[in-house]
């Protein structure tokens, strides 16, 4: 084990499945240069012919993506921000999500689309959307969020060595929190949450950036007895349903906590699942920590107005816990 | 003009021959079959353009990639797709190339090079700058063609196209098929100054020619496929062209006023590509007749052949609708 | 009262409102010969300055709509096909949904983006996506979805009057099923859903196209004695909450019909905001009838297997209604 | 050159040296708030690119119309924005132009005709040309200017605008702020040919200056300016130019190999464009110079009302977060 920022094992990932499988290539806007960090070093290592800096066009590097995997290369295209994604949308969402299917599963498109997704770093509106909901409700596009650097290495190796459109999406801007990182090679295979604390009063389900303040959290409450138990989903499409009612069946309360607008979220899904799948096993309503149905604003007090964090995570599973039928 | 086929094998002209006709004579079928209520989805008839398929995939092998638009079914045969499960497929049946999941818009074969018909306009353009991409990385001579519209050419991403294939030399040949259309808006009203004339700033060498022109659109592909294989770079062919019949096949319905004259649609058919090529290969050897007579029975045969395989597949299973959306999904966990 | 099409009410909708305000342009591709019919006419009635054919650009033109709404014109933006607004997602979702906000409410965006959405005509997947919950997460832009000519017609009055972007997706294609239209000036204020069957057994929210189907089902389901509450919410953004909190209280069970696909979609929003505000309420599970997270398929009979019908929302009410705990 | 300044009223000179300067001291300002660890968000600064904005929005008055960039300080400036109140949006303060929702790449005036700064590379552009077309239909003479970088314009929006804005003849002008890169790229690895001639295939206007020369670019926009004020269309306007700072304030702390060398920003450096305005200025008339040092104190006044307006605002509320996000939601009734 060794202490590492995210951005560090997603650079690591990176170089070790480049190294291990040359048919990968690698392109986006100033990868050589690596605004963020994950993709330092790639270029020298491997040349300009894998690890390609493209102009800004997002419309027509998302495309590529696919036909480049589509003519048999294993593809990974740095999208930069979530938002630009909207920019390069029709590629993922017309192309990536679908041609696979359209054409009765003929091809394989093993493309791995990185992108920061997320606020919480006075970038504003433009560049702090939290695009999962999006990319999860395309039904062709498997959706990847770690929310620890360990996570982040063993599920972008999966990621790039998935045969599928992935989008690994990273909260940690130019670094993230170090956590233990392993130092033997692993992967992670896509669609297994993770228990990340056990508990028997209430199930908090946190997603990617959010598994931290929801720790946070629980260790809060933990002093005072309330056990929480967290669980990771580490992926949003495939999602490990089974692990999070099998949670839900035994504490019998659901707090799901997730960095999206609250309208179509993360968070509503699962709490549709849940109520649809355990409703017997509920004993209280099913409440969701989200961004309300605005933009991110600029100014850090505002930004933590909107975002969800210790005190909102805290504050819902209080109420969860004290709720009581007919009050 | 007529002496510029004669550089050309025979062979390789009656080839050309038999692949315009053969997209005709499928896609008259189906132009019958829409009329007739059998087809479930819209079809984009490509009549009157098929020189510009068949100039072009001449010079392709089945490990060259191609993308096409949503006008498809003439890249589709002109690059070797099987006429009867195309037929299968725009019928909606489980034999079709797609199984009946993709339907008209969406016709493909990987395994001769077709990326696919594509439904988003422009679409194609991205997914053959990839493959050109692929290509060159894999660097065994393969290149890539992008067939689009008039109407295609406004959207940016053609430009981005130009720049990227222009930075890195890929080897990428856009084709713009301008059939004076975008849907009902005759291309000038759309589209200001010259098609062909976007590569210039890039540096993307380019070149307007008769669509209409089998062996011009041969010659023209000709100096852009060997441009791309040697490692030059990217082209850009627009090819003169119109559509004889509707944008699309049920347009009369809602299409209460005229966009274009008679007059013109009939100036059009008087310079129709395969009538035109006929007549010059039989000009140049009066005894051809024979043979071309002799190939559109072989096509007739074919299309028969298609409709009949195409009726007898079955639909496809509907339990089937949700599959194949990914490769691989992770064991015990749904999706 | 007159009978008329889905896209004649559209086409009434518009007419009626670029007479009544002359700073009203529309424009999209090929609005003159109108492709659906919707803008038919509306070329020769109002010119060549007001009513313009695009070239096809949609990345440009959907932020043109925010530049002329910013600027002061009240804009019709045509998107066509639902698929292509991903095509043009830089215009909505970083611009229309965003400048206001980020500008701290300098402006508004009188801007109606207009779009078909939505499967059942075997036009594949490229041109069938039902794309509301990517819309309804964006924050920014309200979603209209009508579920009958009288509604199209004074939603779409509403959405053109309104000072914010609207959606109005219609999922009618070339027409829809007649029905009938007032034939006074109305308008329907966005916002207000609208029961269309009274029942005291089960509330089923449609949405848009679904409310069809939904009634139909009610009515078969009448002839058992059966009692189904039909809630057409009819605008997704803003979402009255209210009338289906309502309706949820007495009736106590729900099932929710949209033609999204499942992740994500607006049933699972609801679903999570009934647990949330009216689980003492509920005695049964929540039920959605949606698309499985697939593409929609060319071929008649998959396209039938993929999108809710009658059966499929059949089946839904009696597993709702027959539920028992512990079951 | 220096002759060329002598056409313009020596009001105009001073004016433009002034706004310069303005925007100058602003962000030297800003700089040192950044390195003091004093702003939120990122800030990119247009240190060594004033000349352009300043020579573009000398024509424009606050009825006309200009969208932004992410490098947006020096385009709210020169249009007349107000110095104290961007500061306080920088800075995050409830008094900035946008109550501290925006922040450095949103800043926006719509009184003063500033569409805003904009986080999306090209993003500006379409903005630009639907204000184009407000101006066109309400026939009052105003235009509308898209700022953008060169990396900007590789993105295929700009073509899209081209062709619709040379169809519709929109009053739109394009301003490409050439600074020889795109964020960490060189302009020439990621941009072929020429960026001015990809106005040519559309038939509009293009001009390829120099951007540190605002004489220059006072006569190009003048041009375009009164072109499309005349109704006669778009033009495009390449102003080359450099950036000596940085591409965003803190890029030191993640760029650990030099992207350029030294000498070069040195060379640009001495071509600096307020350095050279003013010794044009006292050139022509050495007696100016009590004028522009009476100037210089006047902007350094202005930079520290502006720190301290900044400094003194208040936070935003907390709980005005969720506001705004429309204009009218049906009463009754949750968002
Ligand atoms: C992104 C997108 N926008 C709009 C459409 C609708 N549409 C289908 S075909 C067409 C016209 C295409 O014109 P052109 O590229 O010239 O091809 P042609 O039909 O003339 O062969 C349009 C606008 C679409 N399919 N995709
Ligand atoms: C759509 C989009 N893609 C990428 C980025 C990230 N980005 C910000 S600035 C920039 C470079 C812009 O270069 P240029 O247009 O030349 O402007 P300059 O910074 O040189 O002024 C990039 C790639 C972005 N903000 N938006
Ligand atoms: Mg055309
Ligand atoms: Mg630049």
């Amino acid at each position: 084990m060794s202490r590492k920022r995210m951005i560090q094992a997603m650079n690591e990932a990176l170089l070790e499945e480049m190294e291990r499988d040359p048919r990968i290539v690698l392109f986006g806007e100033d990868v050589k240069a690596s605004l963020f960090g994950d993709t330092k070093g790639l270029w020298k290592r491997f040349g300009p012919d894998r690890v390609r800096d493209t102009p800004i066009c997002e419309a027509l590097i998302s495309g590529m993506a696919v036909g480049a995997a589509a003519a048999g290369w294993r593809v990974v295209c740095h999208m930069m921000f979530g938002n630009f994604v909207y920019t390069g949308m029709d590629g993922i969402a017309n192309q990536a999500a679908k041609l696979r299917y359209m054409t009765n599963g003929q091809i394989k498109l093993p493309i791995t689309y990185l992108a920061v997704s997320g606020g919480g770093r006075s970038a504003a509106a433009q560049h702090s959307d939290a695009i999962h909901p999006v990319l999860a409700n395309l039904g062709g596009i498997k959706v990847v969020m770690p929310g620890s650097p360990a996570d982040a290495k063993g599920l972008l190796k999966a990621a790039i060595r998935d045969d599928d459109p992935v989008f690994f999406l990273q909260a940690a801007g130019r670094g993230g929190e170090p956590g233990e990182v392993p130092d033997e090679e692993y992967v992670i295979p896509l669609g297994h949450a993770a228990v990340r604390r056990s508990g028997r009063d209430l199930t908090l389900v946190a997603i990617g950036p959010m598994v931290r303040p929801a720790l946070k959290t629980a260790e809060v409450l933990a002093c005072e007895g309330i056990e929480v138990e967290v669980v990771d989903p580490r992926t949003v499409v495939p999602l490990d349903l089974e692990a999070i009612l099998a949670s839900v069946r035994r504490t019998r309360r659901l707090v799901v906590v997730d960095e999206a607008r609250d309208t179509c979220s993360v968070a509503s899904h699962l709490a549709a699942l849940v109520v649809e799948r355990a409703f017997d096993a509920l004993v209280a309503p099913i409440r969701r920590v989200t961004v309300p149905d605005c933009c991110i604003p600029y100014a850090p007090v505002l930004e933590r107005a909107v975002l969800p964090g210790v005190d909102r995570i805290e504050e819902a599973v209080r109420a969860t816990l004290g709720w009581r039928r007919g009050t | 003009m007529a002496a510029a086929g004669s550089n050309l094998p025979r062979e390789e002209l009656l080839e050309m021959y038999r692949r315009m006709m053969l997209i005709r004579r499928m896609e008259e079928q189906l132009a019958r079959d829409c009329a007739a209520g059998k087809l479930p989805g819209p079809v984009h008839l490509y009549v009157g353009e098929e020189a510009i398929a068949v100039g072009v995939c001449q010079h392709l092998s089945d490990r060259d990639w191609i993308t096409s638009t949503h006008r498809g079914h003439g890249h589709f045969l002109a690059k070797g797709g099987d006429p009867a499960r195309m037929m299968a497929e725009i019928y909606g049946r489980a034999d079709g190339i797609c199984g009946g999941f993709g339907g008209s818009m969406h016709v493909a074969d990987f395994s001769k090079g077709i990326i696919g018909a594509n439904g988003i306009v422009g679409g194609g353009i991205a997914l053959a700058t990839g493959a050109a991409l692929a290509s060159q990385l894999d660097g065994d001579g393969r290149v890539a063609v992008a067939f689009f519209g008039d109407g295609a050419a406004n959207q940016g991403v053609l430009m981005e196209a130009l720049n990227v294939a222009s930075l890195w030399k890929l080897p990428l040949i856009l084709v713009c098929e301008n059939n004076g259309f975008s849907e009902f808006s005759p291309t000038a009203t759309v589209t200001s100054g010259s098609i062909a004339e976007r590569a210039r700033p890039f540096g993307v060498p380019f070149v307007e020619i008769d669509g209409n022109d089998v062996v011009a659109v041969w010659q023209a592909a000709n100096a852009a496929v060997r441009r791309a294989r040697d490692g030059q770079g990217p082209s850009l062919i627009e090819a003169r062209t119109y559509r004889t019949r509707g944008h699309v096949e049920y347009e009369v319905t809602f299409i209460t006023e005229p966009y274009r004259g008679e007059a013109e649609v009939e100036a059009w058919r008087a310079r129709d590509p395969i009538d035109r090529f006929a007549r010059r290969l039989r000009e140049g050897e009066p005894g051809i007749a024979d043979e071309l007579a002799r190939i559109d029975r072989e096509i007739e045969a074919i299309v028969l052949e298609a409709v009949h395989f195409a009726e007898a597949s079955p639909e496809p299973e509907p339990a089937s609708a949700r599959g194949h959306m990914f490769a691989a999904v992770a064991r015990g966990v749904e999706p």
